[in-house]
């Protein structure tokens, strides 16, 4: 009878292609106006002053429980997320600083809710790792790994049931790779042909558990083939291969062609948490990847092509350090929730 | 009025429902071309069209996340769980996602999902013969219906699905053949109201789901005995509503509750808390409970026997009560 | 950057082929001597006739809760654990009267475990979804769905820890590999080399819900790539298959190249459960399979090779339709537990 | 005697026991290289090895099952659990699966599994700040430890380790950093027996884990108005050993639960329902209970503040209790 070809040896050799009969594609080319390009350059700083600022926010016990920074990955929120309409729909883990400040939330709101302050965009009742804004189609961050995965699904199948020109991308770990929920969504998303991007990050950590620890499959785009899904590795330091493989995705998910899997390589330059000290990895290792830092990097292409000076280039960085300011200027005089609030919103009708 | 079962009950209200709003689908496992493994949604596939009757994988996890996102995002899902036993592989969605999203989201999101799944035993053994309606019922955020009539099923089945907030909606398979009157077409009872379903004035049995029957029969034996019992059937069980219990207990000094649930930590444990902080001066004997046997259920019939609550257990408990 | 071509379209064609660049190979040739193919068809026909006087216990009242019967599928069950050593471990779903008979469980234990008798297999208490004879390696069947899965890899990994010659099936059907426990497991047990085989029965359903709509990866085979497990097809119809497969693959964990993916494709004749009429199928389909049911398909290759007569095939028949007969009797007569037994064994050191 | 922290005092168990037999191991996640999300298994990865300290994918159902199928075949595993928050993707497992093997199949199987795993709260939200000790004590098969001094969490765990049933052993975050003697090496604590922590006369507090601290503390309160408190702390929560609280309450007459778990179907109704019915007569007064309050748990500081009992509360019920 038939026998598999995917063994272990095999495939981890081919560290780069997808195993499953993968090929090398070059990104096609963006077509992105000067101004979008800029404007994603200052995402990019936005998010690493803004995480500089809640670093400080935490160290100073303005801010408390779990508070995961998004130093390094910038690129691939501020693609992926620029590539979306604003009808489209984002599902994130609790790493949700950067999809947040990508979607397009203020910064002083965000920062509110990392203080825990009643102007904060969950009105401080969710944390840094609970930032939602369902104005913006953005469904929150969620604290539960891959608790989330079938939440974005559900949504897909809601757009596919009332028939809606949307799409879903739900982001998470190459660690979520690894739970149950991650199958049973994508089983379920492939068999209902629901419109929804699932956007891992393998920043080949989760947690302090190195990737290879976890699972023989490191290159996350070989789990798509349990469920027939497309999936796609793209480079998570660059925002434009994410922008255009986002882009691209989503018009075969609006032609019905979903699901899919996009894998983005990146690296996070900090610890896990503003608590960790991350002793689990090399400083060669972390020094190899700040040396690629995304946005440098950008800045560099931008540069290149003649899109940004350098004083440009300080400019924005000057005016995010002072957004990040103000961002934290404004939760720390916001008020605390009332506390006769408590109580409120525990059920959307409350009963007897 | 029509005499209908419990099933026939449920199964009106989920078409009332559906046909009365779009958004009302349901999703569950064998609950399209198997029928659903009690049967309740029996030739609603023909019915209805796969869209709305949805035939999922076997991933209770999963189905109750997606149930929860599509909810999230208009639409009005109906889970099936084929057995509470498997709710405990949920139990993360049920719990961490659809009970907590409209507080900690500090309202911008509401999750109108209803989980029907059905409670029960018969020879399951001990992975499929458990109930786990205290925990859900411990649980800031989720409704817990569990009716024990057919026409407390339909109506607040009604109430479940146009609530806006997610409701685990536990039936019992030991109930679904049962027959009681319904009206057709459109009516509800609501959700956390408990009811008194026969009054009396000796003694107080506050029950719920399939022990109201027990606890009906023990009643008419003890009626033969000259004692008269008052009923409080709960119905919901999140929010407790204990006013008709502890009305009741004023009147009679003395109380039983009965369920099927193992006794440590059931609600029996709630209700009993409550009652004597609500009613402490008026009890003349301490409150007891009539629950199952703390072991895992065995599958042999005659063991299995031993576990439940029979009516023999709550007239013994009752005259024990009653000093006879 | 690499692009995986697993999409759906390409996959559902190749039916026959798993994904991952299988190819068809010829099963190996199987030496076994004479007795043992009769024995292999005794037990087959064993499987038969007690499952059949399993339905009529169950129609007479004297089986209660749920029974479900192997009718069909007994090829899988012989063949593979036939290709097993008395050292090694099976864990298994709830459709297990085959294993027991196949692992050598005497079937008037079996069958009153199945009346619910104290001279069960499991003493009354776990009743016929869970059959147990640790004695013989054969850790019982369980009846939540695929949530045995788990189990089986911690008895591979207890083995390897202990440095054990010993090897470990886990049976469970195609339905089972959409749940998160398939995939948490396999990963697992990838990522430590585990000596377990995942033996999937691919009968097409799970109840009453068709495989395809339950997922769009209809050959599990393809589900393996996803865990860098190599995985097998197998004509779960013959039972010399299976036990070729199986001993191979056997021999390769034993040699620290585990786990395996081996799957069955297979049939049940019957419907689920003894309370399963089975409406979801045509009539065309069952009939098609029953034509080739396996035990009818063994006996012509014995035959054609001279070892077995219409005769032998008769009388063997016979003997097991007398031992069907005497599993019962051996069960009706036998006394049902203890009831002062109830509280025994809740704990193994009961406190207090 | 040496004072050491509660995380010491575990550490110290985890590594005798893993000394003494060969057959003890640790699995979770991040337990290895990260050293444990509490730091109770720093060092242990360079000390023991891969073998011995196996760091896991984010599997919780499939990490406790297969940590079962371990113990079933010889080994004896601790499986960390980071929270008790995450045990809801387990609770199959640990409920269907590991808690009813020994019964299910006559004894047959045994499951030598501890699962250690933390309550506690600090800013965490919704998700991360639960606690579900009752649900986990009304599970025949299950045993559940919960000690609240760093002497009790070595000893405990040592008995656990050595149990040859499944074991939930729930340590508290908020309790990591505290102090006490302990002996060092080889001692138990045995499973299943409460303890009077402090004696007193005039009312009796019923509690276990961190709350025994809340509860001293506002019993040292107590005493400078010349109230005597007598605590009695659980330890183990199932079996559950209520002896010393009813003998307690039949000297006190009065009686306080505290505990952080939500009121309703907490642990509390439990030990209320028990005292009412093992000593209705000696009750002057109804129990009270002081818990959590029944929202999902906010992120603010000062919302959070207000949802755990405070030594304040306990005071205030206390003198309610007592009619001052
Ligand atoms: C169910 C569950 N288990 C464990 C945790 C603790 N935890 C939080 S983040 C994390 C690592 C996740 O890794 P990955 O998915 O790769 O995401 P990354 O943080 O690397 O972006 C873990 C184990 C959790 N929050 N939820
Ligand atoms: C967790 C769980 N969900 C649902 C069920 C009900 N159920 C029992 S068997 C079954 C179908 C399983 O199908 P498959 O794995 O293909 O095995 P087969 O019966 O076909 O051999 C279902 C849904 C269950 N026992 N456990
Ligand atoms: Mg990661
Ligand atoms: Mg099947």
């Amino acid at each position: 009878m038939a026998v598999s070809s995917g063994s272990r040896a095999r495939t981890r050799k081919t560290t780069k292609a997808a195993a499953n009969g993968a090929q090398q594609t070059q990104a096609a080319p963006v077509n992105l106006s000067d101004e979008r390009l800029i404007e994603m350059y200052r995402q990019m700083v936005l998010i690493r002053r803004f995480e500089e600022k809640s670093a400080e926010g935490y160290a100073y016990g303005k801010i408390g429980g779990f508070c995961h920074l998004y130093i390094g990955e910038e690129a691939v929120a501020v693609g992926a997320i620029g590539a979306l309409s604003a009808d489209d729909h984002l599902v994130t883990h609790y790493r949700d600083h950067g999809y947040a400040l990508a979607r397009g939330c203020d910064p002083g709101a965000v920062m509110a809710e990392l203080y825990g302050r009643a102007s904060g965009v969950s009105g401080g009742r969710g944390g840094s790792m609970h930032l939602a804004d369902v104005s913006k189609g953005f469904w929150g961050g969620y604290a539960i790994v891959a608790g989330h995965i079938p939440l974005a699904v559900g949504i897909a199948q809601a757009i596919k049931y009332r028939k809606l020109e949307q799409i879903v991308i739900c982001f998470f770990g190459d660690g979520a790779t690894n739970n149950g929920y991650f199958h049973e969504s994508l089983n379920i998303a492939a068999v209902n042909d629901l419109p929804i991007i699932f956007l891992v990050e393998n920043n080949s950590y989760g947690m302090g558990t190195a990737i290879n620890l976890a699972s023989r499959v490191t290159e996350i785009v070989d789990k798509a083939a349990a469920y027939h899904i497309t999936a796609e590795q793209t480079d998570g330091m660059d925002p434009l291969a994410v922008y255009e493989a986002t882009s691209r995705l989503r018009e075969r998910c609006l032609a019905g062609e979903g699901p899919f899997l996009l894998e983005a390589k990146t690296y996070r330059l900090v610890g896990h948490s503003t608590a960790d000290p991350a002793g689990y990895r090399t400083k060669d290792e972390v020094e190899q990847y700040r040396a690629g830092d995304p946005i440098g990097r950008f800045g560099q292409v931008l540069a290149e092509r003649g899109v940004l000076s350098a004083d440009a280039a300080k400019q924005i960085d000057q005016e995010m350090i002072e957004a990040a300011d103000a961002a934290a200027k404004f939760a720390d005089e916001s008020p605390e929730p009332a506390p006769d609030t408590l109580y409120d919103m525990v059920y959307a009708a409350p009963l007897g | 009025m029509a005499q209908i079962t419990y099933r026939e009950a449920i199964r009106q209200a989920l078409r009332e429902e559906m046909t009365r709003d779009e958004r009302v689908y349901i999703m569950g496992e064998d609950i399209g071309a198997y029928g659903g493994s009690y049967a309740v949604t029996k030739g609603f596939l023909d019915e209805w069209g796969p869209d709305r009757i949805v035939d999922t994988p076997i991933a209770e996890g999963g189905i109750v996340g997606v149930a929860t996102g599509a909810a999230m995002h208009g639409m009005r899902p109906i889970v099936e769980i084929m057995s509470i036993n498997f709710s405990l592989l949920a139990m993360d969605q049920i719990c961490n996602h659809a009970s907590k999203l409209h507080y900690m989201f500090n309202g911008q999101i509401t999750v109108p999902l209803v989980i029907r799944t059905a409670s029960g035993w018969g020879q399951l053994a001990a992975t499929h013969s458990q109930t786990f309606e205290a925990w859900y019922a411990s649980m800031p955020g989720l409704k817990v219906a569990m009716p024990a009539t057919p026409y407390d099923a339909k109506g607040m089945l009604i109430s479940a699905i146009r609530d806006p907030d997610p409701v685990m909606f536990i039936e019992h398979s030991l109930l679904y053949g049962t027959r009681g009157e319904v009206p057709e077409g459109d009516y509800t009872v609501p959700l956390g109201q408990a009811e008194v379903k026969r009054e009396g004035t000796d003694l107080t049995i506050v029950t719920y789901s399939r022990s109201l029957m027990i606890a009906q029969q023990a009643a008419d034996q003890l009626a033969k005995q000259d004692i008269s019992v008052e009923i409080v059937d709960l119905r919901s069980l999140r929010p407790l509503d204990t006013g008709p219990a502890v009305a009741s207990v004023q009147k009679t000094n003395r109380a039983l509750v009965v369920e099927e649930d193992w006794r440590s930590c059931g609600m029996g444990a709630e209700i009993v808390a409550r009652l004597q902080e609500e009613a402490f001066d008026y009890l003349d004997a301490p409150i007891m409970r009539i629950a199952a046997v703390e072991v895992p259920l065995p599958y042999a019939k005659n063991l299995e026997r031993l576990c439940y609550p029979t009516e023999q257990d709550v007239v013994g408990a009752a005259l024990k009560l009653l000093n006879r």
